[in-house]
C-alpha cells in the first residue's frame, strides 16, 4: 500500500475528508496544545490536503492531542481532526514511530492495568519517571499525598485481575483475531 | 430512591480522597443510591485508546456489561470526566456500530448491546426534582464567595457523544454551585482541556494549560475552582506552588530552585483552592471540614472556609 | 383533412452539404397528410417565406413544416409569417435538421435518415396541431414596490420618473434601511446619510409616489399586469395629515425603550420617529410599549400636542386592497444573530462584543455617541480594536454557508473609521480571505494596510473575559502560530440572512427562494432582477447579499423591467399553457400543488350529471395569466383531463409513434 | 425541386427507408429534452460543430416534468431502444420545482421498467444545461454504447 492509500485510508475511517478544511485556522486557534505542537491541527490537515502522511506520522501532535473536541466543536465544516489524529497515531504505532515520553507513559499503564486491573498511581508514575529519565517529575508533591496517605504502597487490585490481563491481550491482538480465518464478521 | 450503577473509577481509591467522601455523604444525604459495579476495572484512559481502539474500547464495556447484566434497570454513572468520556463513548460507537459491538463483544467475551445510558454526577444533580432535594437538605449557604466553575472538556465534548448544547459557557455547576449560596464567576476557561491526559508524558507541554485555566480564574475574581472530576481537581491543585514560583521567576527574569515548592509553599494570594462540586455541596448540607477530609487538598481550602457562611442557620456551623 | 406542406431548406450550404435534401422532400411528399413537399436555399429569406405562402394559396395548405434550423432560431420568423396567410400561426412545426443533424453528423444516408425521420415525427406532429390564439390581457399601469430601503427608494423613484404611478410599501415607520444606519460608505466613504436622504426626500416629494410607511402586504390576487394587493395599514395613532412635526411629544412622552435603530445602544420614547431625518418626518406611537395604549394611563402625548386632534387613541389598523401591474420586491436583509450562533464569541454576555451594524451607530455623527467611537459597557475609548470577519458566513455548520460579500470591505472601511477618529489605536483584523472584487475596493483595502491596520490571516477561535478586557484567541496561519489579541472592543462583521418576514412576503406573490431563504431570481445570469412569477421583480439584498453600489444597480435594472411592462397597454400572453377538459375532470386536486405558479384552483362548478340537471362538483381550473405552460400539471393528472395545448399528450405520442411507423 | 402530391408530380413512392420495415439495426434513441436546457445545449453542440452518433431523435418538450411515464412505455412498446429524459440541473428549472418532479417520477420509472422485462439501462434520465453541449455530446456517446452493447430491444416488438 503506497502513503497516499494508507493517508486516504486513515481520512476514510476518520470521516474526514481534504475537500472539507478551507484552512481557516479555527481549530489552531483554539486547541489547547497547539503551543506544543509541531504540527497543529491546521497543519494536520494541510499535511492531509497535500498528502503527507509522514510528516503527520512524524509529528508530535499525534502523540499530545489530548482529544478535547474543541476544534471540532468550532470547526464550521465539521471536520473530526482528533479523529483523524487517532487513526494517524494507531498507524505510527503499528509502523514503531513513536514519540518516547508516550511510549514509556502508555506501556507501563498497561503493564500496571494487567498487574492490578486498576491505575496504581505509585508504580505507574513511579515507573514512568524511571523509564522516562525523569525522576525529580512531580516530586514535591509525593510527600504531601504519601503524608495524607492519598497514596500508596498498598495494592489495590481488583479479583478478576487474571482474566482482564487475557482481555487486554486480546484487545492487543484484535487485528489479527479480527483477521483470522474461521471468524466470520457479521 | 433513585439508583444508579455506580463507575468510581481510580482517582476514587486514592488522590480523590476527599471527593470521595463529599459524593458519599451527598448522595445519601438526597437520596441517590449508588450501587458499585462489582470488580470494575480501570476504564483505560488515556492510555488504552491512545495505543488502540480496541482496547480502549474494550476496557470501559468490562464494566458496563456487569452493570447491564446484573444492576439491567440501572443507568450507569460516574464521578470522573475522563471515565465519562470513555464510558460515553463505548456506550455510543456500540450503539452506532455493529461491527464495534462485535468487537467488543469478542474481545471481552461477554453481551453488551448498551442499553443503558452512561451519565456525569452534573446530568443527574441537575434534574429540577433532584435539585429540589439538594435544597431541601442545604443547612447553611456560603457568603461572598467567587466561585468559577470548571466543567473540563470531556464533560461536554463530543458534543455528538455527550449531547451537550453548550459547550463554551455551561450552566449546569454554575446552578448547582447558586443553591450553595456562591456566585458563579463569568469566566473563560470553563471547558478548555486542562492537560490531565498528558500530565505524565507531556508534563512540560500541559503546564500551560492548567496554568491559563488558574490565571483566568483568579483575573475573573473567584475565590474558588470548583470541578466535577478528580482528574481535572488533582491537575489544577497538584503544581500551584510550581506555578507561583514560575509567575515570580518571570517577573524577577530568573529561575529559582524547583525544591522550594516543598519548603516553602507560597503565600496564599498566590493560589486558589479546588473543590469538587460535591465537596461544596457537602459542605453547604452540613459536612464538617474534618469528616470530608478537606486537609488532603494540596491547596488549603481555608479560604473558601474563611468566606463563612450566612448566618441563616449559624447554630448549624459545625466547622 | 390536413394538407400539410413540408419545406426543406438548404440553408445554402450548411444542411445541403450534409443532408440530401432532395431525398428528404421526396420522403415528406409520401408522409400521410402531406400534400406538398419543396426545398428551397433560404427558407428564412423574403422570397423563401414568399415561396410558403404561395404553396399555401395555390396548394390549399392547412399545416406548415419547416425542416431547416432550430425552431429556437427561427420559430418566431415563421410564425410571424403565417399571420400574413390564412392559416394559424400555430399550426406550424419546425424539424430541426441544422443543429441537431446536419452540424452534428458526416455527410452521408445516417444524416439524410435522421432528417426524414425528425421530418416525419414534425408532420405527425403538426397534423394533431390546433390553432392557438393568444389573448390580450390589460395591464394596470401601476406598481408596489415593497421595502423602502435604498433598492425600492431607487426602483420607486426610476419608475416614477418615467412618468408611472408607484406605491412605495415600508413596514417600519420610515423608509431609509439600512443604508441610513451606515455612516460612511465604502470605498469613497461618502457619508451614507448625506447621500441617502436626499433621496428620501424625493421620494416623499414626487407627484408619481405614495408612500406608504408602517404598513404591509397582507394578501396578493391576481397575476401579471393585473395583481390586486390587499394592504394593511398599521395605525400610526397621530394624524398624519395634521401633524407638524414638531416633536414635542417625543420629548415628554414618558416611557422609554430601546432603540432598534441605535442598536440598542439608546433609548427613544414611545412615541417616535426612527430617526431624526425620517421620511416622513412624523411620529406613530408603538402601541406594544405606549402606556396609554397598553392600559389606557397615561395620555401625556395628547396633552402636550399643539394641534387639536392630532393624537387619535381610538385610531385602528385599516386594510384595503389596490391594484398594480408589475411588483418589485425589495426587503433587504438582516444581520443574523451571532449570539445564537456563536457561544464560543460568548453568545452576546459581552457587551463589548458587537456587531457591525451597532459599530456604524457608533461611530455615526448622528448617532448616540455623536460620532465618538465609545464601548458599550463603560462608554471608554477603545485603543485596541479586533475586528472578525466570516462570522455566521461561509459557516456551514453554525451559520450560513455563502459569503456575505460586503463585510471584507466594510471591515476596512470599520478599520479605516477607527485609526482615523481614535489616535494611537491599534486594529487587527482576523480574515480567512479578503475579497475585493469592485471598482476601486482593492485600492481601499491597501489604503487600509497603509492607515495601519493589521491583517491577521486566520478565523478567531473564541472570545473570552480576562477580568479587565476581551481576549481574542486565534491562529496567525501565516506565522503558523496560535495568537491571543487583548482587545478593548471586539467588532464582529457578521453574515446577512434574508430579512424578518421576507418568506412569509414572497410567498403571498408566488415567487419562490432559494435554499438559503433569499428570493430566487428567473435566471441567474441571464434574469437576474426577475423571479419565476411573470411581473414580480425584485431589487437588492433579497435576492443574496450585495452592497451599495449593486443594490442601487440592481433597482435601476428592475425599475427599467417595470416601465418596459407598464409601457404597454396590454400584453400577449402565450398560448400553450394547460387545458381542462372539464367531462374528464374528477376534481381529485393532485395537480393543485404541483403547480410552481399556484395557476390551478378548484372551483365549483353546476352541470348536468346524467340525471341530475343541476349537479355540484369540483374541478380543476387553470388561470390563464399565471400559467407558464411547464406541463407538470398534465403528468399529475389520473383521468387525463389536464393537457398542454401545444404540446399535448396525443401529439407527443404521434411523434413518438411516427419514428417507429 | 417541389412534389406536389395532390397534381399527381410525385417521383417513385418507395423511396423512404423504412417503407417495409425492416431499416437496419443500428439502435434508435428517444430523447426527451427540455426546451430551455438540453435542446438549447443540443443546439449549442450543433454550433459547435461537435459530433455524436446519429441514431438518436429529439423530441421537444417544454421542461423535463412534462413527460409523462406513458410516452417512454410507448416508445419501448414501439421498439425504440433506448430512451432519455434530459432537463435542467435540479434547482435549475425554468419552471421552479418541474425537474424534482422528473428525478423523483425516474427513480420508480427504473423499476417499473424492469418490471416489465426492460432492461432499465435503457432508459436514462439526465440532466444537461443550455451550456453544457460537450456534455450533451458525451452523454448520447455513452448512452448509444451501452444500448448498442444491449442489442435491439425485442421484448415488445416481437408481439406487435
Amino acid at each position: 500500500m503506497t502513503d497516499q492509500e494508507t493517508l486516504q485510508e486513515l481520512m476514510d475511517k476518520a470521516d474526514v475528508r481534504q475537500y472539507d478544511c478551507y484552512q481557516c485556522g479555527k481549530c489552531s486557534g483554539g486547541c489547547p496544545m497547539a503551543d506544543a505542537m509541531d504540527l497543529k491541527p491546521r497543519g494536520v490537515m494541510r499535511c492531509a490536503q497535500v498528502g503527507s502522511l509522514n510528516r503527520i506520522l512524524n509529528s508530535n501532535t499525534i502523540w499530545l492531542c489530548t482529544g478535547c473536541y474543541a476544534c471540532v466543536d468550532r470547526c464550521p465544516h465539521d471536520v473530526n481532526v482528533p479523529a483523524l489524529i487517532e487513526e494517524a497515531r494507531y498507524e505510527a504505532a503499528r509502523r514503531g514511530i513513536w514519540r518516547r515520553d508516550s511510549e514509556v507513559l502508555n506501556k507501563v499503564f498497561v503493564a500496571n492495568l494487567k498487574m492490578f486491573g486498576r491505575n496504581h498511581e505509585m508504580v505507574l508514575a513511579g515507573l514512568y519517571n524511571v523509564l522516562a529519565l525523569k525522576p525529580a517529575q512531580d516530586a514535591q508533591s509525593v510527600p504531601h499525598m504519601m503524608s495524607k496517605k492519598l497514596i500508596g504502597i498498598r495494592p489495590h487490585s481488583i479479583k478478576e485481575n487474571g482474566e482482564l490481563a487475557k482481555l487486554i491481550e486480546r484487545a492487543e491482538s484484535w487485528d489479527k483475531l479480527a483477521s483470522a480465518p474461521q471468524e466470520v464478521k457479521k | 430512591m433513585i439508583r444508579y450503577a455506580y463507575f468510581p473509577g481510580c482517582a476514587s481509591e486514592s488522590t480523590a480522597l476527599s471527593t470521595t467522601l463529599a459524593n458519599n455523604f451527598v448522595f445519601g444525604r438526597i437520596g441517590i443510591d449508588l450501587v458499585e459495579i462489582k470488580d470494575w476495572n480501570c476504564c483505560g484512559a488515556t492510555s488504552a485508546h491512545t495505543l488502540s481502539e480496541p482496547l480502549g474500547l474494550a476496557l470501559p464495556a468490562r464494566s458496563l456489561a456487569w452493570a447491564e447484566k446484573n444492576l439491567p434497570e440501572l443507568d450507569v454513572v460516574t464521578g470522573c470526566a475522563s471515565c465519562y468520556a470513555r464510558l460515553k463513548l463505548t456506550n455510543y460507537r456500540v450503539r452506532q456500530d455493529e461491527s464495534a459491538r462485535y468487537m467488543v463483544e469478542k474481545i471481552i467475551e461477554a453481551p453488551y448491546e448498551a442499553k443503558r445510558e452512561v451519565y456525569n454526577f452534573l446530568d443527574i444533580l441537575s434534574p429540577a426534582d433532584v435539585r429540589g432535594r439538594i435544597e431541601e437538605q442545604i443547612v447553611r449557604r456560603f457568603k461572598n464567595l467567587k466561585a468559577a466553575c470548571y466543567y473540563g472538556c470531556l464533560n461536554i465534548r463530543p458534543a455528538e457523544v455527550t449531547g451537550a448544547k453548550d459547550r463554551e459557557n455551561p450552566q449546569a455547576m454554575d446552578e448547582l454551585a447558586r443553591l450553595t449560596g456562591a456566585e458563579p464567576v463569568d469566566w473563560g476557561f470553563k471547558t478548555e482541556c486542562c492537560g490531565a491526559a498528558h500530565q505524565n508524558d507531556a508534563a512540560f507541554e500541559t503546564r500551560p494549560l492548567a496554568r491559563r485555566i488558574l490565571e483566568n480564574a483568579r483575573a475573573c475574581g473567584a475565590d474558588v475552582i470548583l470541578t466535577a472530576c478528580p482528574m481535572c481537581q488533582l491537575n489544577l491543585e497538584m503544581r500551584q506552588a510550581e506555578y507561583a514560583r514560575k509567575r515570580k521567576d518571570e517577573k524577577r527574569g530568573k529561575a529559582s530552585f524547583p525544591l522550594l515548592d516543598v519548603v516553602l509553599p507560597p503565600p496564599e494570594k498566590e493560589t486558589i483552592p479546588v473543590l469538587s462540586i460535591t465537596e461544596l455541596l457537602a459542605l453547604s448540607m452540613g459536612a464538617g471540614s474534618g469528616r470530608l477530609r478537606l486537609d488532603v487538598h494540596h491547596v488549603p481550602v481555608s479560604g473558601v472556609l474563611s468566606k463563612g457562611f450566612r448566618d441563616e442557620n449559624e447554630s448549624e456551623v459545625m466547622i | 383533412m390536413s394538407k400539410i406542406g413540408v419545406f426543406v431548406c438548404h440553408c445554402g450550404t450548411n444542411i445541403s452539404s450534409v443532408v440530401d435534401v432532395y431525398k428528404v422532400a421526396e420522403a415528406a411528399a409520401q408522409m400521410p397528410g402531406v400534400s406538398y413537399a419543396a426545398e428551397y436555399k433560404y427558407m428564412c429569406s423574403e422570397p423563401g417565406q414568399q415561396m410558403i405562402l404561395d404553396a399555401i394559396k395555390e396548394h390549399g395548405l392547412n399545416r406548415i413544416v419547416i425542416a431547416a434550423c432550430s425552431p429556437r432560431m427561427h420559430e418566431t420568423t415563421f410564425r410571424k409569417m403565417l399571420k400574413k396567410s390564412k392559416i394559424n400561426e400555430y399550426l406550424l412545426e419546425i424539424a430541426n435538421i441544422r443543429e441537431q443533424d446536419a452540424w452534428v453528423h458526416p455527410p452521408g444516408e445516417e444524416a439524410t435518415e435522421k432528417a426524414i425521420d425528425l421530418v416525419r415525427m414534425a408532420v405527425a406532429k403538426v397534423a394533431k396541431n390546433e390553432p392557438l390564439k393568444s389573448s390580450l390581457i390589460p395591464i394596470t399601469k401601476k406598481a408596489l414596490v415593497v421595502g423602502g430601503g435604498i433598492a425600492g427608494i431607487q426602483a420607486a423613484l426610476d419608475i416614477a420618473d418615467a412618468g408611472h404611478e408607484v406605491v412605495l410599501l415600508e413596514r417600519e415607520p420610515s423608509i431609509g434601511g439600512r443604508m441610513v444606519m451606515l455612516d460612511k460608505t465604502f470605498p469613497t466613504l461618502d457619508c451614507s446619510a448625506c447621500i441617502s436622504t436626499p433621496k428620501m426626500v424625493d421620494v416623499s416629494a414626487h407627484p408619481n409616489i405614495k408612500l406608504l410607511t408602517y404598513a404591509e402586504v397582507a394578501a396578493v390576487k391576481g397575476y401579471i399586469g393585473n395583481f390586486t394587493v390587499t394592504i394593511r395599514q398599521k395605525a400610526k395613532y397621530v394624524n398624519q395629515d395634521i401633524c407638524t412635526g414638531c416633536g414635542i411629544c417625543e420629548d415628554k412622552c414618558p416611557k422609554k425603550v430601546t432603540s432598534e435603530f441605535n442598536k440598542g445602544l439608546s433609548d427613544r420614547p414611545a412615541i417616535y420617529k426612527l430617526f431624526p431625518q425620517a421620511v416622513p418626518a412624523k411620529p406613530v406611537i408603538d402601541r406594544e410599549t405606549c402606556l396609554m395604549l397598553q392600559n389606557g394611563k397615561c395620555g401625556i402625548c395628547a396633552k402636550v400636542c399643539p394641534v387639536e386632534g392630532c393624537i387619535d387613541y381610538e385610531a385602528k389598523d385599516v386594510e384595503y386592497d389596490e391594484d398594480f401591474g408589475a411588483v418589485i420586491l425589495a426587503t433587504g436583509y438582516k444581520l443574523v444573530d451571532w449570539g445564537g450562533m456563536y457561544d464560543e464569541y460568548g453568545a452576546g454576555r459581552y457587551p463589548d462584543v458587537i456587531d457591525g451594524l451597532t459599530f456604524e451607530r457608533l461611530v455615526n455623527a448622528s448617532g448616540p455617541t455623536e460620532g465618538h467611537i465609545q464601548r458599550p459597557s463603560d462608554g471608554k475609548e477603545p485603543k485596541t480594536v479586533v475586528i472578525v470577519k466570516c462570522v455566521g458566513s461561509r459557516d456551514p455548520k453554525k451559520g450560513k454557508p455563502y459569503c456575505s460579500r460586503a463585510c471584507c470591505m466594510y471591515a476596512a472601511k470599520h478599520a479605516h473609521q477607527i485609526l482615523d477618529k481614535i489616535h494611537g489605536a491599534r486594529v487587527f483584523i482576523f480574515y480567512i480571505d479578503v475579497r475585493t472584487p469592485g471598482k476601486n475596493y482593492e485600492e481601499f483595502y491597501d489604503q487600509t494596510r497603509k492607515d495601519g491596520a493589521v491583517y491577521v490571516r486566520g478565523r478567531v477561535s473564541r472570545i473570552y473575559s480576562d477580568g479587565e478586557g476581551l481576549v481574542c484567541q486565534g491562529e496567525d496561519t501565516l506565522l503558523n502560530k496560535q495568537v491571543r489579541v487583548k482587545a478593548d472592543l471586539v467588532v464582529l462583521e457578521t453574515a446577512m440572512e434574508p430579512n424578518e418576514g421576507a418568506g412569509e412576503l414572497t410567498g403571498l406573490f408566488g415567487a419562490s427562494r432559494d435554499v438559503n431563504g433569499w428570493i430566487q431570481e428567473a435566471h441567474p445570469k441571464l434574469r437576474p432582477v426577475e423571479t419565476q412569477v411573470g411581473g414580480v421583480f425584485l431589487a437588492g439584498a433579497c435576492q443574496g447579499p450585495k452592497d451599495i453600489p449593486d443594490t442601487v444597480a440592481q433597482a435601476s435594472a428592475a425599475a427599467a423591467k417595470v416601465i418596459g411592462l407598464l409601457n404597454q397597454d396590454e400584453m400577449e400572453t402565450s398560448p400553450m399553457i394547460a387545458a381542462i377538459d372539464e367531462s374528464k375532470c374528477s376534481g381529485c386536486g393532485a395537480c393543485e400543488p404541483i403547480c410552481p405558479y399556484r395557476a390551478i384552483t378548484l372551483e365549483t362548478i353546476r352541470s348536468r350529471e346524467g340525471r341530475f340537471t343541476n349537479a355540484e362538483r369540483v374541478i380543476a381550473k387553470v388561470n390563464a395569466g399565471l400559467c407558464q405552460g411547464c406541463g407538470a400539471c398534465t403528468v399529475a393528472c389520473r383521468t387525463g383531463a389536464i393537457d398542454l395545448l401545444g404540446f399535448r399528450n396525443a401529439q407527443i405520442l404521434t411523434e413518438v409513434d411516427a419514428l417507429w411507423q | 425541386m417541389a412534389i406536389d402530391k395532390t397534381a399527381g408530380t410525385a417521383p417513385g413512392a418507395m423511396i423512404g427507408l423504412s417503407a417495409d420495415g425492416t431499416e437496419a439495426s443500428a439502435p434508435k434513441i428517444l430523447a426527451f429534452c427540455c426546451n430551455w436546457c438540453t435542446y438549447t445545449g443540443a443546439d449549442l453542440a450543433g454550433l459547435n460543430r461537435m459530433k455524436y452518433p446519429a441514431n438518436v431523435r429529439v423530441v421537444r418538450v417544454p421542461c423535463s416534468g412534462r413527460v409523462n411515464p406513458q410516452f417512454i412505455l410507448r416508445a419501448f412498446q414501439k421498439g425504440a431502444d433506448g430512451v432519455m429524459v434530459c432537463g435542467c440541473h435540479p434547482g435549475d428549472c425554468h419552471y421552479a420545482t418541474g425537474n424534482y418532479f422528473t428525478r423523483r417520477r425516474f427513480m420508480l420509472m427504473r423499476n417499473l421498467l424492469e418490471f416489465n422485462g426492460i432492461d432499465p439501462k435503457r432508459f436514462h434520465a439526465r440532466w444537461i444545461s443550455g451550456s453544457e453541449a460537450a456534455k450533451f455530446r458525451d452523454t448520447i456517446a455513452e448512452v448509444a454504447a451501452q444500448v448498442s452493447a444491449l442489442g435491439p430491444n425485442t421484448r415488445y416488438r416481437e408481439e406487435r
